[in-house]
Order: C-alpha cells, then structure tokens, then sequence
C-alpha cells in the first residue's frame, strides 16, 4: 500500500473529525472551539506554541480528556466524547511526549503488552500456557519480532525499558503502538530531545508506516523542519485556539501562524 | 556491598543451620517446658505467672534436688501470647519428651487439645482454656483444674446473689458482661446466658475488640446509659486497667464491677481509682506462706530468678506457683504409680489424673490455706472448684469473701454436652482407652 | 421495624437524654484529638519527606515508655524529689526522641533516599520491629503507669450538671484537649514564621527549592522526625495518663491511618479536622448504632467511614484536586 | 564454569517462551523439587517438617497471592490477614456442610469465597490509589475480623468461637487433624503449593501478568491502550484473594489444626507483607525468599544462642530477634530495595560471566 498523493488526500474518506471541541480545566481553558478533521492515509501535524493545547487536543482524540462540548466523529460514529477504551479497540494509538512506558517490563514485554486487545483466550487456558494460550501468544510474538526487527531493536529485546537510554525508549513506544496494528496513530512529540540522527532514524520510521503499512499519521511536533518535510497537512493551534489548517506551505506563509511564533501581540 | 550482603546473609544461615541438629537431653532428668509470655502487649500479666511457675520448680530443684530425686528440666519457650509462636514452641519441645505442656494462652491450647492424645503428652491448662476439656472421657489427656470459666461465672452469680439477699432477688436485675471480644472473652456466655434464663436476670453484653483494648470510652457509655446492676468482666492484658479507669471515671459502683481471676493482675487495680474493684481468685495473696517463704530462701534471695523480692507474692505470680504444685503433683503421683523416677508424659497423665491435694496434703507441701483443695479424678479433669473474691484496696489485693461453690448443677452439664459437641463436630474424635487409676 | 431503630430511635434516644449524647460528643472529641495528634506526626514526616511512616504507632509507645523507664531509672538512683525527677527525665527523653530522629536520618533514611515509596514505607517497618524490641529489652515488657502526677497533669473530673443529667469531664482530658492545641498552634506558627519552617515547606514542593534556601535536606528530615516524635510523646503521654503505657497502644496509633484519609496526607488542618470528625463519629455510631450490630462495630467503623468519603473526594479533605496528565 | 548458556540456541518460539530458558536453571528446579518431594519428607524430623516447612510453604502461597496484587498490579493492600480467614472459614463451613467431599476439595474451593469477598473490596481501586488503597483494604480486615469473631454460623457456634479441623483422608491415609502426619500434610501442601506456583508462572508470563504490570508501571498508558483498569485490577484482586484464601484454609487445616480469628489479626496481614516486599515485589521466586527470610530467620535466631552455648533468657532472644530482624529488613532494602531475588539475580549474573568481572 501506498500513501495516497495530496490530491488523493483532498478527496479522501475522513477518518476522524473534531468539531467545535472546548475542553477547560477550573477556569482554565484549554482547548475552545477547535475544529478539524484527519483523512485516511495522511500525515497530519499539529503545531503550535507552548501551552497551546496540543496535547490536551489528542487526550482528546482517545478519550482521556472529556470535553465540555463540541463532537467526535470517528470512523463514521458520532460522539460527544471519546472513551479510552472504545478509542483503542477502535484502533487509536498513542505516544507520549515523556514516555510513558510500563519501565520495568522488557521492551519485548512492552510490545507484548500492545497486543493485549488483540489476544483473547480465556483465563482458563492462561493459567496452563498450553493449547489455544500458547498457540496464541506465539502467533502474537511473531508479530511483535517483526516491529521489533522494523524498529531495529532486537539488541534491547530483553531489556527493562526502563534502563534504556531516552531514545531508545521513544523507538520502544513507537513499537508498542505500532504493536496495537492501529488505524490513526497518534505521536505526541515523538523527536523532542533527540540528536539529529535519531531525528532521522524516527522520521524514516514514520515515514515507512505510513508507507507500507497505510496508518494514518497524527503528529505534534516542534521540529518545523520535521513537520514540513513529513506532513501532509497541519493544523496550528495557539491558546487553544485553531488559527490555521492546510498544506505545509500554506501554513507557512499564514499571518496568524508567523505571529504566534515570532510572539507578536494580537 | 551486595556481595558481601550475601556472604553476611550465608554465614548467618550456616551458623543458624546447624542449630537444628537436635541436642538429646540427658536422661536422668525430668524436662518440664514452659510457655511463657514475658514479651509482648500481654507480657504485663506473663511475667508474674512465667516467673511464679518457674520459681516453684526451681525451689524443687534447690531444695528437694528434683522430685523424687530427679531434677527438673525446666525450659521456658517464649511465646509472645502468639500462637504461630506456640506452635513453634510445641514442636521444638515435643521431641525431648515432655512430660506436660502448659500453654499458657487459649489459642494456644486449642491447637495442641488435638494433638495430645497422639502424641501422648498431657495438657494442663490451669483454669484457662476449653471449658468443656473438664470432661475426662472426652479429653483423657488434658486437664483444666481447679475450674473452668463457667465455675468462676457461676461463683460470680451466687455471690450476687448473697449480696443481692437470695437467688430470687436477681430477678429483674440487669447484669452486664465486658468481655474480650475473642474466644477467650465469649467463655462465660453460655453459662450467664442458662443463668439468666434460670433465675429471671437481664444479661446485657459488651464486647471489646481486641484492638479496642484501650479505646473502651464508647462502651462506657453505653454502661452509663444501660445501668446494670451487676458487671463481670472477662478480660485481659491492657483490657483490665482500662476498664476500671472508665468505669472510675462513669461513676460505676467499683464493688458491683467483678473480673474473672485473669483480670486480678496488679496493675488492673490501677491505684486509687481502682479502689474497691473486686476479682475471682482460688489461690491467696502474700508471702506468709511455707511454700512462698521457702522460695524466696532457695530461689529469690540466692539470685536464681529473673523475680525480684516485691514481686514475690503478688497475685498471679501465687497463682503460678499453685500450677507449678500441680505439675509437680502429677509428676510425683506418677513416680509413685509406676515406681519409676525418670517418668513420661503417659505416667504423668495417669499421675494428674490421681491428683489428690487435700488439706493433710497441702499442709506437708506448705500451701495451707495458700491454695485450694484440689481432687481430680478420671472423669472429672477439673474439680470445679470455689473460689472466693478479692477486693483492691487502691494498693493491694485483700481477700474479700468466704469460698463460694461454683452452681455445678447448671456448669457440669454444661460442660459434658459441650464435650460431646466438641467430639462429635471434629470427625473420628478418639474414644476413651485410657486405663483409670485409683487416686492414691 | 429496622428502618426505625436506624433512623429515628436513635435521635429519640438523644433527645431523651441529652446529657448523654453531649458526654458521647466529649468523649468522641477527646479521643478524636488524640488520633489527630497520631495522625499530625504522620503528617509532617509525609509532608517534608514523602516518606509514610509506620512507625508512628510504636514512636508513641517508645517516647511514653523511655519516659516511664527513664523516670523509674532516676528514682533508683536517688533522686527523692518526684517531680525533679519527672521532668529531668522529661527532659532526657526529648533528648532520645532526638537521637532517635537523628539515628534514624543517618541510617535509614540517608542510604535509602530517592527509592521508591514503598521501600521507605517498609524501612520503617523495620524500624518498627527494632524499636519493638528495644523498647522492651531496655525497658521491659510490662506495662508501666504513666507518671501523671508527677508531671503536675491533672486528675479527678469536673461534673457539669446540665441538661437534666450530668456530663463529666475528665481534667486529664481537658489537658489533653488544651495541650494538643497548644501544640498544633505551635508547629503551624513554626511552619509558617519560622526560616526553618518555611524550607520545610519548599522541600514538600521541591526538594531543591529547599537547597537554595540554605537548609539541607539531612537538617529538615531530622527536624520533622523529631517533631514527630515530639508529637508522639506527648500523645503518648496523654493516652498513657487515659489508660496505661503498653505496647498495647501500638494498636491504636492504626486509627490514625483513616483520619489520614479524611485529612489527606500533607495537611495539617486536615489531620485535625479528620481527627475529630473519626473520633466523634466513631463514639456516636458506636454509642447510638453500635447494638444494632451485636456491638464492638467501633473496631472498623472508622475505616468504614473514612473508605466512604474516599470514593467521593478520593484526595482527602483538604488534599487538592488531582488533575491526570500524560 | 557451570553455569553457562552457551551453546544453548532456541529454534523456535515455544522455547524461548519457556519461563525458564536455561538448561541450568531447569535442572536447578528439577533438583530442587527433588529435594522438596524426597529429600526433605524421607530425613526430616517432626521439627523440620511442622514447624518450619510447612508454614513456609503456606506464607510463600500467601505470599504470591499478595505479590500478584501488590507486587505485579502495584495495588499495596494490608488485608491479606482477612482474606485468608475468608478461605479458613470458608473451608470449614463447606467441611462441615458437605462432609463427604474429599477436604482437598474444599481448600481449593475456599479460594473462591475468598476471591469473591476479594473482589468486593477491591472496587474502590478504580478511584483509590496507592497508601490511600492500602488504608482502604484495612477496612476489609478489620470488619472481616469482626465478622468471623461475630458471626456464630461461621464457626458452627461453637461454644469456644474456634474452628476446629477433624480427621479427614484421602484414600484412607488421614490428611487433617491429628493423626495426619506432618509428612502427610507436608507432601498435601507442597502439592498445593508447586501446581499453584506453576499457574501463576504461567498467568505472569503471559497476557494478563503483561496486563497487570503494564497497568502498575503506567495505569494511563495501559487505559489509553484498550486495558480497561477496573477489570484487569478487579482481577487481580480475585486471584491475589484466591491465592490468599486457599493458603489461609491450608494454614488452618493443614497447620494449626485448629484456628480463632485472632490468628487472622492485621499483624498477619502485615506479616505477609513484609515477605513480599523483602522478598521483591514482582517475583515469585522472591515470594519463597521472603517468606523464609522473615518467617524462618527469627526461628534460626532463637536457636542460635543456645546452640552456641550461650544461655540468654529466651525473654531476651526475643527483644534481639525483633531488634535484629528489624535491623535486617532495614539492611537488606538498603542493600537491595528490589528485595532478595534481585539480590538473587545479580548473584547469577556474576556466576554467569565468573571468573571475569564482566
């Protein structure tokens, strides 16, 4: 599978909109009245400056955050709110921008774990690890080898994440996502505090799902050069606010967006 | 350092390994254990008794060289009033042939009760315990002289009924129980309860958690408010001291407030407050006896004991040396059945099973008027006692009433059906084959 | 028939006698300050260290028996006047619940710090267990009689004839009541007026916040486990004067945990508030609810209380909204 | 040198999913099974066998139980105590109910009241955590204790408030109560014990011990991956509780003989924690460790000192014992926090690579 050109992406199926979504904490507003769409098959960036809302947005996607208004509508369902769960089975998946992996688990136990809602034998057979449970968890494993030779991390496999150094760990939780076999991935500053090369090994990453395996991208990112070269269409937030949505060079040339950038007062 | 963490932690296990290796104990002596609780939230009362039972058996050992010219082993097995400990203590000491156990704790007691007969090691429980063990054909191997906990809840009621004019009178009357809210504590219900229904008196409970021991003001209150005439108290430890200061504190008539002969420590007689609280007891307070004066000329002043002089006398640490009387009673009276010196738990079964303390007897041993006249035979492993009061004056314990008989018409019945109960809930309980001897 | 002895008997009962009901009120009161002084010495040693110590329980049966031992050591040695000997060793014993905090810091806590709470939780487990023994070894295992008298503390009661009965007070318990809120008005001053206090502060935010204000780390855990071991002695001393110095009352210093849920776990206010809401709301159900039930329900009704109000305010009384971040 | 794996390639998935991979390793049980099952039963003494196997294998299983919820979920409970009375009182009532099933039976069984009551009190972990949990499960201990001291039908109303445990057989060899004997109960217990350590090796290496752990690591990572919490942490409670009910009937009926509620008190539950956390939370093996670290080094204290020809009072071996398991437990979280089998593990790993550093 291929990922589909711009144009293909203009007349594409929506996979996920927001509408209208306004998400406050206190007297705190996070997120008002925002408002865009993810296509199938795209890469899509959100961007903003700090404190913008970016984060609270993709909590929002997969239900961690319940927004006090506005709809969702993913996959063709309408809702006012996410659950996590629905949003996983559903076929969302997450980074963290700290990462937030299960640290004392191997990085083979922590794809593993990615596959928890794709394994189903029962308690029965998990307490002898014989039949159906082995039959399972080996077909599962199979899977997992394959991220993990993707990912080119056979070497960590037996490795506590936890004693992994930071970008090893951003890599791991790549896998454990891309582990979920997700629809809509969503990355939360998966390259902040890497070093140019990580830099590049991830976009590659990123780049090849999107490619080979036709998941739909959502990316927060600050690495403009990052967000410019990778993505299909950005959205830019600024006190949770949406004030601009399209192509990388629209954007680029948008008023608004140079001005929250460059902090000129509105 | 985690290294030598693990060649720390192996010498410690080699050096602890090899103390399992079993030292025999050498064979002409007599090895009686102890249990005892000189640690814990309960040591307030176990060290009086370990140190009176201990004492006793010591001035043997001094004075007489042993029983029958054989010493005693006497070993004491700290059980913290605990009884995963006890059990611990039971098996380390079942393999150097015992020749009695004395638990000293009902939990204790309950789980070696079992084990006894198969492992052919009596157990006295001086009027603590199972009630219902009174019963010699059900419990062949273990013995509760000189009463059960039903006797002393009995006594309690006759002796109301003395103060109150006449068993008739306790009619419409309301009679309180504070009681340890544990097997221990729950003892004299069904006694109180037959009682009650007997002679037309309200019985009203009051339970307190054991870990409420000291947290009672709530139930106070409630006495308050309830007004009963009459409280018996079957508590213990921290419990006691306690309730006599709340009840102090309510107002509550310090003489109509009566605890079983568990709650007549010392310090349950909290100084001044406590003046006028009155407990059970069998055996009497103060030195002024032959037994006690030779223990503090063998034992005491020659530095042999853990006691120290003002402890002597005191009231559990006298009622410990009357169970040491008894162990060494039945080892004596098994000396005599078998014509051996060094003998076994199954002689001294047969030999606690002859015990025979009568006036003649209690005067030769130097307990006169210091402990009660105590028979058992095969049937009846307790005697069912009297058992009279004694009153703190704000410092001491006075003896304070007459001996009083227990209601053995209501408790011995009572007693033998919980045995059959007893026997017949715990499947394949063991008939009686034990031989009867004639008591000598 | 049920629904009227849970729903209106009791209040029957408490209109019909109200000077009951007003004593249930006091004694709840009075043992719920004495669990909130319990509960206090959790509290600044979680606040300033993270650290939930077990050992609360035992520090109170350790500061009131060093306190009983140590007098009863001075009066062997001839100290004839009772009172001089009282508070010399008064004295001494603050001196050892200094030592202790120091030991402690040095020991425990120094080789142990950035682990993870649960192993701290279990250290002081351990220091449980040592201080156990210790106590007992050094001390003996009997129960002592707290030396009341001669710490000039107050005995006998005051009887309030009131509302057609009479509600009696204890002056012990009325010392108790006054003494422990000197002490809380004392530590909250401390904490808010004091240099050392208001590091202690920063370091329940951050601790290297507390480094720029010039104090170290080592100096601020020593100060609040000795604090609270302050804190523990007297409420030794107090429930010691109430019934008497055991390790019995080990047991008791448990009741403080559920306060700690009222409270929360770093609020001062909290523990006193929750303190008394336990301790009065555990007399009253005990007192009016308690037969309902066979009586004796006083040993898990605070939980109970406490495990409700949980599941609708899950960080405490006075705990602050927790907001999840990812 | 014996300790090596190389050479020891896995060809296929099934073996590499072995728990244990390493031929040593395996041998290593095989042995120790061996010794267990013949060794210890056949030279053993009364002493060995009642007093310290035992209940070493009853608190190891309590142990587990605690370590699947404390140790591999992350959810501190101070309820153990209860919950193994819950399997205790259980047992007996089904005992005495329908005497004429096999009392093996029963044991097991028991662990379901248990992991029912377990579940119960478990519901608040969705909005609980952490200390605030553990004070919460001390709810369920105190009025579980109340219940069993208050309840009459829970003990049969006997007269002295105590279960008390009769002869039962198996194949017409006593296997309960008095004339059981201690190599009987022992062998019983050790069967138990080893298929039950078996099941949750197998339930920890798989999907749901993934599930547990990923939800103790990062609760809200594990929720926004599709794990719903309330489930995964209800189960845990219910196999922890499960495992902790069997070892309290097992403790009554194959220890004790016999039982008060006293015996299932908070410092029970204290107990079993302590075991778990020196032991190593998360580990089953450390489960074993722990349980004889703190179950069997007080009674190897106590026989120290006469042993080498000191007579202390037994009072004062007492205080030391407490003095020095104190001091230990404090030793060994400062020496290894992860608790003896980390301690264990870095040990193999120096064997592993010995006589080089490295």
């Amino acid at each position: 599978m291929r990922a589909p050109s711009v144009a293909e992406i203009a007349a594409g199926d929506v996979l996920l909109a927001v509408e209208g979504v306004s998400l406050a904490f206190g007297g705190v507003k996070a997120v008002s009245d925002v408002s865009f769409d993810i296509r199938k098959g795209e890469i899509r960036a959100i961007i903003g400056p700090n404190g913008a809302g970016k984060t609270s947005m993709l909590n929002v996607i997969n239900g961690f955050y319940h927004p006090q208004a506005g709809r969702i509508t993913f996959k063709g369902k309408t809702r006012r709110a996410m659950r996590p769960h629905a949003a996983a089975a559903g076929g969302i998946a997450r980074t963290f921008q700290n990462v937030a992996l299960f640290k004392s688990m191997t990085t083979l136990d922590n794809i593993m774990a990615g596959r928890s809602l794709k394994m189903h034998k029962s308690f029965f057979w998990q307490i002898f690890r014989h039949g159906p449970a082995l039959s399972e968890e080996i077909e599962h494993r199979k899977t997992a080898e394959e991220i993990i030779d993707f990912l080119e991390i056979e070497h960590i496999r037996r490795i506590p994440v936890g004693k992994l150094p930071y970008g090893l760990q951003k890599r791991v939780e790549l896998g454990r996502a891309l582990a979920m076999e997700p629809d809509l991935l969503l990355l939360d500053e998966p390259m902040a505090g890497m070093n140019l090369e990580e830099k590049e090994d991830m976009s590659r990453y990123i780049l090849s799902m999107n490619n080979y395996y036709g998941t739909t991208i959502a990316l927060i990112e600050h690495d403009m050069g990052v967000v410019m070269d990778l993505s299909d269409r950005v959205v830019v937030l600024d006190y949770g606010r949406k004030i601009a949505d399209g192509t990388p060079d629209e954007v680029k040339k948008n008023k608004a967006v140079i001005d929250a950038y460059l902090g000129v007062a509105h | 350092m985690r290294m030598k963490a693990l060649i720390i932690a192996a010498a410690i296990g080699t050096v602890a390994g090899s103390a399992f290796v079993a030292t025999a104990s050498a064979e002409d002596t007599i090895y009686v254990p102890l249990f005892t609780y000189r640690t814990g939230p309960f040591a307030v009362s176990g060290i009086p008794i370990a140190n009176g039972m201990h004492d006793y058996l010591e001035m043997l050992n001094q004075r007489d060289g042993g029983i029958g010219g054989v010493k005693l082993a006497i070993e004491e097995c700290e059980t913290g009033y605990d009884t995963k400990k006890g059990v611990e203590c039971y098996e380390t000491v079942k393999d150097k042939k015992p020749v009695m156990i004395n638990p000293y704790s009902t939990g204790i007691t309950l789980q070696i009760i079992p084990k006894a007969s198969v492992d052919k090691i009596p157990v006295l429980s001086m009027a603590y315990g199972l009630s219902a063990s009174a019963n010699g054909t059900y419990f062949p191997w273990i013995f509760n002289a000189p009463a059960t906990y039903w006797d002393g809840a009995s006594v309690f009621v006759r002796y109301i009924a003395q103060k109150e004019g006449g068993v008739d009178k306790l009619k419409g009357k309301k009679i309180g129980l504070v009681h340890l809210d544990a097997p221990y504590g729950k003892e004299p219900i069904p006694v109180l309860e037959a009682l009650a229904k007997d002679y037309g008196f309200e019985l009203v409970l009051y339970p307190v958690p054991a870990a409420e021991m000291l947290n009672q003001s709530s139930l106070w209150l409630n006495v308050r408010r309830d007004k009963p005439d009459w409280i018996y108290m079957q508590g213990f430890g921290a419990m006691n001291p306690t309730a006599v200061k709340e009840a102090a504190k309510i107002g509550y008539p310090m003489d109509h407030l009566i605890g079983v002969w568990w709650a007549g420590n010392e310090a349950d007689g909290v100084g001044a407050e406590g003046k006028g609280y009155q407990s059970l007891s069998f055996t009497n307070i103060g030195t002024n006896f032959p037994v006690i004066q030779d223990i503090m000329k063998h034992v005491v002043s020659k530095g042999k004991t853990q006691t120290t002089k003002d402890e002597v006398g005191l009231n559990f640490y006298n009622r410990a040396v009357y169970n040491a009387i008894l162990i060494a009673e039945g080892i004596r009276n098994a000396q005599k059945l078998t014509g051996k010196k060094v003998v076994t738990g199954e002689d001294v079964r047969r030999g606690l099973e002859t015990i025979n303390l009568t006036e003649a007897r209690l005067k030769e041993i130097g307990a006169s008027d210091f402990a009660p006249i105590t028979r058992v035979t095969c049937e009846d492993h307790n005697g069912h006692n009297d058992a009279f009061l004694v009153q703190w004056d704000g410092a001491k314990w006075n003896k304070a009433s007459e001996n009083i008989k227990p209601i053995t018409d209501k408790v011995i019945p009572l007693a033998d059906a919980a045995a059959k109960d007893y026997a017949e809930k715990n499947a394949g309980w063991p008939k009686r084959t034990e031989a009867c001897d004639k008591s000598s | 028939m049920l629904l009227y002895k849970i729903f209106i008997d009791p209040f029957v009962q408490m209109g019909a006698s109200p000077d009951l009901f007003v004593q249930t009120l006091w004694e709840g009161l009075v043992a719920g300050v004495l669990y909130a002084l319990i509960a206090l010495g959790f509290v600044l040693i979680f606040k300033a260290s993270g650290v939930f110590n077990f050992a609360q329980g035992i520090m109170v049966v350790f500061g009131a028996l060093t306190l009983v031992g140590i007098y009863e050591i001075l009066v062997r040695w001839g100290i004839s006047q009772e009172n001089v000997a009282a508070f010399l060793a008064l004295g001494l014993t603050i001196g050892v619940m200094f030592l202790l905090a120091f030991a402690v810091e040095r020991i425990v806590l120094k080789p142990l710090v950035n682990q993870p709470d649960i192993i701290l939780f279990m250290a002081t487990f351990g220091l449980t267990y040592f201080l156990i023994g210790f106590g007992e070894y050094v001390f003996g295992g009997s129960s002592k009689v707290m030396i009341a008298d001669q710490l000039y503390l107050p005995k006998g009661f005051i009887d309030l004839k009131i509302l057609g009965g009479v509600v009696s007070l204890q002056k012990i318990d009325i010392a108790a009541a006054v003494i422990a809120s000197i002490m809380v008005t004392g530590l909250a001053l401390f904490f808010s007026k004091t240099r050392i206090g208001r590091a202690l502060r920063a370091v329940a935010d951050s601790h290297k916040a507390a480094l720029s204000v010039g104090i170290s780390l080592d100096q601020i855990w020593v100060i609040v486990w000795f604090a609270s071991g302050l804190v523990a002695l007297v409420t030794g001393i107090m429930w010691g004067a109430r019934s008497e110095v055991s390790f019995a009352l080990e047991v008791i210093a448990l009741r403080a945990l559920p306060v700690l849920i009222l409270g929360g776990f770093t609020s001062i206010p909290g523990a006193i508030v929750g303190g008394l809401i336990i301790g009065i709301g555990e007399k009253l159900g005990d007192f009016y609810w308690g037969a309902l039930l066979g009586r004796g329900i006083e040993s898990w009704l605070a939980y109970f209380i406490a495990l409700v109000f949980l599941l609708f305010r899950p960080q405490g009384l006075f705990g602050e909204k927790i907001i999840e971040r990812v | 040198m014996l300790y090596r794996e190389a050479g020891q390639f896995k060809t296929n998935y099934a073996s590499d999913l072995a728990v244990f991979p390493i031929l040593q390793d395996r041998m290593g049980i095989a042995a120790i099974l061996l010794v267990a099952f013949v060794a210890v039963p056949y030279f053993g003494n009364d002493f060995l066998l009642q007093a310290i196997m035992i209940p070493f294998l009853i608190f190891s299983l309590a142990t587990i139980g605690l370590n699947l919820l404390t140790g591999y979920t992350g959810l501190l409970s101070l309820g153990t105590g209860a919950f193994m009375g819950v399997g205790a009182y259980a047992c007996y009532k089904l005992e005495t109910l329908f005497p004429g099933v096999n009392i093996i039976v029963w044991i097991v069984t028991a662990g379901f009241a248990s992991a029912a009551v377990g579940v119960l009190f478990g519901l608040p972990s969705l909005r609980i955590k952490g200390f605030y949990l553990a004070i919460a499960t001390l709810a369920a201990q105190f009025f579980l204790q109340w219940c069993f001291v208050r309840i009459p039908w829970l003990f049969n109303y006997n007269t002295s408030g105590a279960i008390e445990v009769g002869t039962h057989t198996l194949f017409g060899i006593p296997i309960t109560g008095p004339n059981a004997t201690s190599t009987t109960r022992y062998l019983i217990a050790l069967s138990i014990v080893v298929v039950m350590t078996w099941f949750a090796s197998n339930l920890v290496h798989g999907r749901i011990g993934r599930m547990w752990m990923a939800v103790r690591d990062m609760d809200i990572a594990a929720e926004l991956m599709g794990i719903r919490l309330l489930p995964t942490k209800l189960l845990a409670f219910a196999v922890s509780s499960f495992y902790c009910g069997v070892a309290g009937a097992m403790l009554v009926f194959l220890w004790y003989g016999g039982a008060e509620a006293d015996v299932f008190s908070i410092n029970q539950s204290f107990f079993i924690l302590f075991m778990v956390i020196v032991g190593g939370l998360g580990s089953l093996l450390g489960s074993f460790l722990g349980a004889a670290f703190i179950f069997i080094l007080p009674i190897f204290l106590r026989y120290v000192p006469p042993h080498v020809g000191m007579s202390i009072f037994p009072a004062t071996v007492e205080h030391i014992t407490f003095m020095i398991t104190g001091g230990l437990i404090i030793f060994f979280l400062i020496v290894e926090p992860h608790g003896l089998a980390r301690l264990w593990q870095t040990a193999k790993q120096k064997l592993r690579v010995w006589p080089f550093p490295y």
